[in-house]
């Protein structure tokens, strides 16, 4: 383990920082650029972009990598990414394990080429690789740079003159709506693993309801007038459960000035 | 930029990119760095007016502001444009409506929490225009984010007399 | 209506009310009872061109069609009319959507093998919403997965009239 006087030698300006943690234990015989500890290394779009980083900081050589500094340089990064606890995809370790091997089968001693069947040097699919994914990153680029509607250029659009017929507007059915519910569902459970439990759908209508009502009269309801006996005894129980619901989320407050005076509601004003 | 000719092509570039009706006030805010003044700025309507005299369009100012229409005379050719059969909401659309309609009241982070992808602007003005969804207040959070319900004309159009008649959907993975 | 100028100003209103772009054969319709052929149609619309030299406002041809849209140059002011900004791309959406312009149809592994680390379902389906990738079939191989390509809408948003406009896949200078 590298002491934190190791740190110290290798980046005097300051301890960096990612994620609000401060970072003092550095590889000692990691290359680490003046200004690379600002490249936030979550920041990398994979072992690929990482590699390029590396090779391109120091002007080496993309088609005459040198293997083992490099292989030395990308595992001091992926070690100070384990130490900062930052979540590693598998796509780094691979990487690892290929520059490993590369690195051993240099050492190997080659036998003498035969004219015309060459033996593929070990580090030639890998710099295949490395000059794709760069075309790839210069080609995103250059599409981000393109001028974009909605970013650079908009659209003309004036008001379109009444017409006769008016124009027909989409259709949607119960149906539509219930399948389209049910995949969004089930995606956020897919993706997110959250629990979704179901609510009653009545309570939450009612706190639409209220706050519609609460947005009509901006001095407040009587919070007794949003119980209507008309509802019935479920209906009271709605309503009562739906305001209890909106304070809990602030979206109401409720006002009541002497212990035993009438409660009014207020809704929690944009503005204020 | 800040010869009246200059103005006034920005005046119209920023009338057309609007798509709806501008203030006086956000036109100023728009001319903040030019140093523009009411007076100058009501010039500059003007001379945009007098530009479309005789053409297809005009510049008009409603309650909501000012704003660049197609004249009535074209009506005729403009309806042409339009198929005859209805167009289709996208699944982004119908989706947001979906979670408006069973969770609401709710925010638009809210609805982007379940669906995994933002929900952009138009998507939200769409049903908004539509007079299917409006907004019934702000949730005490930072930013205020309006928090989406669905109206009277939702239930109407869907043949729906409360919303405790929506279909109960059954959870997912059951 | 049918003098040169009377034609240039229907065809200003009409693109003005489409807010998207229209194709010739959509313009002929418009046009129909004037009986207006496909060279008169295109005269005018060097007209209108030549109308808005030197204006905020461009006549433009992208893959959908002609459409009047605000220049680039506009688009300072134009910023000031919205308070959020628009939405910015991560460098992995953009990968993968470069990958998808440049080696349509394309499966999302081999997406993976030029970026060296899985794409995850949500890059994906932002791109699908935002209508510019689609899916155009499967491929034959175990899984059947899905083979991706660009739409018509990502040509017209980025101002493209056809794939063979994006700018070339060059390697990068040494």
């Amino acid at each position: 383990m590298p002491s934190p006087d190791s740190a110290e030698r290798l980046t005097p300006v300051a301890v960096a920082r990612l994620r609000g943690e401060t970072l003092t234990e550095l590889p000692a015989d990691l290359y680490i650029p003046p200004d690379a500890l600002e490249v936030c290394l979550e920041d990398f779009e994979g072992p690929l972009d990482l590699l390029l980083y590396l090779i391109r900081r120091q002007n080496l050589d993309i088609l005459d990598i040198p293997i083992a500094e490099v292989t030395r340089q990308y595992l001091g990064y992926i070690e100070m990414m384990r130490q900062m606890r930052l979540e590693l995809a598998a796509e780094y370790l691979l990487m690892a394990a290929w520059l490993a091997e590369i690195k051993s089968r240099m050492l190997l001693p080659r036998p003498p080429v035969v004219e015309g069947e060459g033996e593929e040097d070990p580090r030639q699919r890998l710099v295949e690789r490395l000059l794709e994914y760069e075309k790839l990153a210069r080609a995103a680029e250059t599409l981000d740079a393109l001028p974009r509607a909605g970013r650079d250029v908009h659209e003309a659009l004036a008001e379109p003159p009444p017409l006769d017929k008016a124009r027909p507007l989409p259709e949607v059915s119960l149906d539509e709506l219930v399948s389209a519910l049910r995949e969004a569902l089930s995606r956020a459970a897919l993706v997110e693993h959250h629990h979704i439990q179901r609510e009653a759908l009545s309570v939450r209508a009612r706190m639409s309801e209220i706050l519609a009502r609460l947005a009509d009269c901006p001095q407040g309801c009587a919070f007794q007038g949003l119980l209507e006996p008309g509802q019935g005894r479920r209906g009271v129980v709605v309503s009562f459960l739906a305001v209890l619901e909106l304070l809990k989320a602030e979206l109401v407050r409720a006002v009541q000035d002497r212990a035993f005076d009438p409660i009014h509601l207020h809704a929690v004003t944009g503005g204020a | 930029m800040s010869t009246p000719e200059g103005i006034d092509n920005i005046l119209e570039a920023v009338l057309l990119a609007a798509g709806e009706p501008v203030s006086i006030e956000r036109l100023l805010e728009v001319f903040a760095d030019e140093g523009i003044d009411r007076a100058t700025l009501r010039d500059a309507l003007a001379r945009l007016q007098e530009r479309y005299s005789g053409r297809g369009i005009e510049l008009y100012e409603s309650a909501g502001g000012w704003r660049i229409r197609v004249r009535a005379a074209m009506a005729p050719w403009v309806a042409r444009l339009w198929p005859s059969s209805p167009p289709r909401y996208s699944r982004a659309v119908l989706e947001t409506l979906a979670l408006i309609a069973w969770r609401q009241p709710i925010t638009r982070s809210e609805i982007e929490a379940v669906r995994g992808v933002s929900v952009n602007a138009q998507i939200v003005r769409t049903l908004q225009e539509r007079g299917w969804i409006h907004v019934v207040g702000h949730k005490e959070a930072p930013g205020r984010p309006a928090l989406y319900a669905t109206t009277r004309r939702f239930l109407d159009d869907f043949g729906l007399r409360r919303l405790e008649d929506l279909p109960s959907w059954t959870p997912p993975e059951a």
